[in-house]
């Protein structure tokens, strides 16, 4: 394992340090938890977001922490959920008496213990509600699976939604946009490398020099199937192919992108593969009304991509363009 | 009859032998997961442990609890409420007791297996830890009709634990992490129901002993 | 070779392609040729910024296409200096009357590359000036080497001398600003592992599995030695000694941090790094105004990351925050 | 004498040793610098070859006016400035004529050399292609003094040029990405100096065809 690390078992604690003093201006760290609030947290009145899930897909959750976006981020132990009450502090330090909103990841730990900090939450008389990301149309559907797993997809709840949260919807509302955003989301991924969690000091998986993982979630865990490396277009194709199949999308329907690295592929490559998505679209004539590129749903160091689409009407259009202001995602 | 020192001496080797199986238990999750499930007992289990010397002298009921809190408070991930909430439950049969019967052990079982499917929504069958804790609990209930002791029924549990996480070989899981495998999921044995064989076989030898 | 591409030649071109269908609002490429500049210039009136070298360091240098930055970015092949022809395309575009500013690394191939474009420039009547960066202090000085390189401290100079720019400083005045940025800035970085130029199919080096380089420039080429690999504290102070070394730092004193991804380290890391440079910079009084951390000047699928610590003034401060919106860089 | 057929002869089969040894030229440039000169000078001659036929029945000095254009705009890095220079400077000694001759030689050659001079600031020892160009233009200008022929003196700068290559190896290199790596850059020959070894070589080796 060659990584520029100290103690495996202090990852978490030492990434949250960095995060903090790098970004004193955005965010504060609860002390003696592994929870990143708004440093000029909580806001009074508006409705509160709360995201998080295992380290390791930085800058997920932390860095999307600030105006417009979350309010709060929980960090577990590298792709192992966090535990309720490290949710249960977040939740109580955000909220502004307006309520909160959970946005988590389709993952049987993820739910299990975001719920239970739910449960404690309201218990203790916050209004709390959650919903259940599940983009990721490589897995099949609940018959067989837990359901679809969420995967970069979350990037646009978490700007969506946080836009509406900031401009003074209610909790309902908030929930009911951020419905939508899952509604219309869909993405797919694939990966060249694995990557190794620091405290098993092994890589999850092993490829052959030849070899790709497609369909992959975001924590290592393999795939839905290997193939043989093919070119970009190609890859971008089966991906892209998968999407469409799971999605409604017609002629002049408008859509956002989002080409995602999951750590350890170059900014060249995830371009080169929107150049594909691009004509993709473009043939069937659907609308591409914001494209975002580079890393923000990533697997350590593992090199490979996703990409999301994310059908939009006009009230997702305005949300998706109000301000944003957070370490990892800025929108003037 | 399992005493509270009894106890206390059962939760402490169960943290011993997750220990020694950290490693194990981590590659079987890597195989077919995403790696973290020893890691994670581990690190539950040694909580437990340094937080069993503050209830000492509790009664059972608050040491189970204890337990419970700790797990939930550290293990996170899919393995962490569900253990966490099977202790909670099986906690609450013996809420002030000082001493477990047999009856409270079938009902303790019972409650924990309950409390894993009322929080994980999984049923018998789907590659998860409860394909060896039904087993084991029905094994456990029968010898126990049956006259065994509770070392000794406890045994078969263990050998039905056993046979449970031999089958979940055989299936292809339809919950948690693995479920996205598919078919590829067949052929490997399931790390939770891995820890629950671990887990109870730590009671049996402890019993044993 | 592990890429998602396809063919090794045209990456660059399709890179650019995807660049362009990603950020239209931002850039469009000079038809036939492989520069891009604003979507929206040249700016009437304003002194231009024209950057580059070699491709392969994305987002640099397209990504800092925009306003507060540069005005147009040159991309070479990969790890190669782009042609006189090319820079000299982007000068006569970005140009609004005010004159250009050539922003070149110190590498022999980007100054008499850039150079030449600027006498070919200079003979058609548009005003232009260079600046050269050579902030890297792993190199020896001029005496034994062609000097200092340029690596991610030429951020800072997009940043500041870009904001000197957009504010209407003329072309002498925008000049004196960056040299002035590249006379407090210092950088040194160190990798785990070595990248492949698509072209050549194979890694530039080979590192042991307990190796790491020391000291490496921004293109592959080889560091000033290898070690077995250390602590991130123990690393991150090595190379912030080597700073300390070359900057006049005292007690009080304000700087901007750095922490720049080569393109195969996670942020996790790079965060855990940001820690140690904080303790380290706290040790000795010394202010941290403002940290940016993420991969900015990247070597393909590099791992590995630099530190570049720029020692601040209030004229230097003012700009570093003024606003800029690029599709790599913003700040409201 | 070189006339215009030999002269676009001689480009032409620089562009073909080049490109067989594009792999041999990254590999040298990899070790010390950052792996693209094959890479580079490859797509640089190739660009000259097809850009040759629309100058087929020009000038010398257009020929080689054109060669040196299409280097410094495909070839990048620093090695399309230097070569690129060099072949302007040598173009402008022989401006509109149809034929070389020994003297015009002598001039382009050196006039080649003081171009790359005046552009990389480098000097002979610095481990640069200057340490295969300066004995190989010595030994050139002494050979044609001594009465050689032109393909003969050709034959000895190659030889010179040949040396200076070796040279390089033992030399620590002061200009150039390779002055970065100190010490480290001792063993290694220098690339460019290589690549201008085999453009002497070609020249000679058409020459005595
Ligand atoms: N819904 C469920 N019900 C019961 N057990 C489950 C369920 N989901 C997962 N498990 C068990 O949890 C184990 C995985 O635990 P662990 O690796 O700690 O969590 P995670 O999958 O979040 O990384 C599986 O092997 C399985 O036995
Ligand atoms: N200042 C200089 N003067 C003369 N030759 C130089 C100078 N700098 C570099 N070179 C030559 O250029 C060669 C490298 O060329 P190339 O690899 O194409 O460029 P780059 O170093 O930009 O990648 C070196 O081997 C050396 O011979
Ligand atoms: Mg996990
Ligand atoms: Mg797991
Ligand atoms: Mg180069
Ligand atoms: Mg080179």
């Amino acid at each position: 394992m060659k990584k520029i690390i100290n103690n495996p078992e202090n990852v978490v604690n030492e990434m949250l340090e960095g995060i903090v003093k790098a970004h004193p201006e955005y965010v504060k760290r609860l002390e003696g938890f592994n929870v990143l609030v708004r440093a000029n947290g909580p806001s009074k009145g508006k409705v509160a977001l709360v995201s998080g899930g295992g380290s390791g897909h930085e800058p997920s959750h932390g860095g999307f922490v600030g105006e417009g976006m979350l309010d709060g981020a929980v960090a577990g132990e590298v792709f192992t959920s966090p535990t309720p009450d490290q949710v249960f502090e977040a939740v109580k330090a955000v909220d502004g008496g307006a309520g909160v909103l959970l946005v988590i990841k389709n993952y049987t730990g993820d739910v299990m213990n975001f719920e239970m900090a739910g449960e404690l939450a309201k218990a203790d008389g916050i209004e709390v509600d959650s919903v259940i990301v599940n983009d990721d149309v490589a897995v099949e559907n609940s018959t067989w699976t837990t359901g679809r797993r969420g995967i970069a997809g979350t990037i646009f709840i978490h700007k969506i939604a946080g836009a509406a949260a900031e401009k003074g919807m209610g909790l309902p509302e908030v929930k009911r946009i951020a419905e939508k955003v899952i509604a219309n989301v869909r993405s797919m991924g694939m990966s060249l490398t694995p990557c190794t969690v620091p405290a098993a000091g092994k890589p999850g998986f092993e490829l052959a020099e030849d070899e790709v993982e497609v369909g992959l979630g975001i924590h290592g865990e393999p795939g839905t199937h290997r193939e043989k490396i093919k070119s970009a277009a190609e890859i971008t194709k089966d991906l892209m192919d998968k999407i469409f199949a799971d999605i409604d999308l017609t002629q002049d329907d408008e859509v956002a992108v989002l080409i995602n690295g999951l750590g350890g592929t170059p900014l060249m490559e995830l371009y080169i593969v929107n150049n594909e998505v691009d004509k993709l679209l473009e043939d069937k004539g659907i609308v591409i009304y914001k494209t975002i590129v580079g890393n923000y749903m990533t697997s350590l160091e593992m090199a490979g991509f996703s990409i999301s689409i994310l059908k939009l009407d006009d009230e997702l259009k305005e949300l998706l363009n109000y301000k944003a202001d957070t370490p990892a995602f800025k929108q003037l | 009859m399992i005493t509270r020192d009894l106890l206390l001496d059962i939760l402490k080797n169960i943290a011993a032998v997750i220990k020694d199986n950290r490693q194990f238990l981590t590659d079987l999750d890597a195989a077919i997961g995403d790696g973290d499930h020893g890691i994670n007992m581990n690190k539950g289990f040694k909580a437990v442990e340094e937080k069993l010397d503050t209830v000492r002298d509790k009664d059972c009921g608050t040491i189970l609890k204890t337990t419970a809190m700790t797990l939930i408070s550290t293990v996170g991930g899919a393995s962490g409420p569900l253990y966490g909430t099977a202790f909670l439950k099986a906690a609450m049969v013996v809420n002030g007791k000082m001493e477990i019967d047999n009856e409270d052990i079938v009902k303790m079982f019972d409650e924990g297996i309950q409390g894993i499917i009322m929080r994980g929504k999984a049923k018998r069958g789907e590659k998860t830890m409860l394909d060896a804790l039904i087993p084991a609990y029905e094994e456990l209930m029968n010898s126990l009709k049956d006259g065994s002791t509770i070392a000794e029924a406890f045994n078969k549990a263990c050998k039905a634990a056993y046979d449970g996480v031999e089958y979940t070989k055989t299936i292809r899981a339809t919950k948690g992490r693995a479920s996205y495998l598919g078919d590829r999921s067949i052929g490997h044995q399931d790390p939770g129901a891995t820890s629950s064989y671990l887990i109870i076989k730590t009671v049996a030898d402890t019993l044993n002993r």
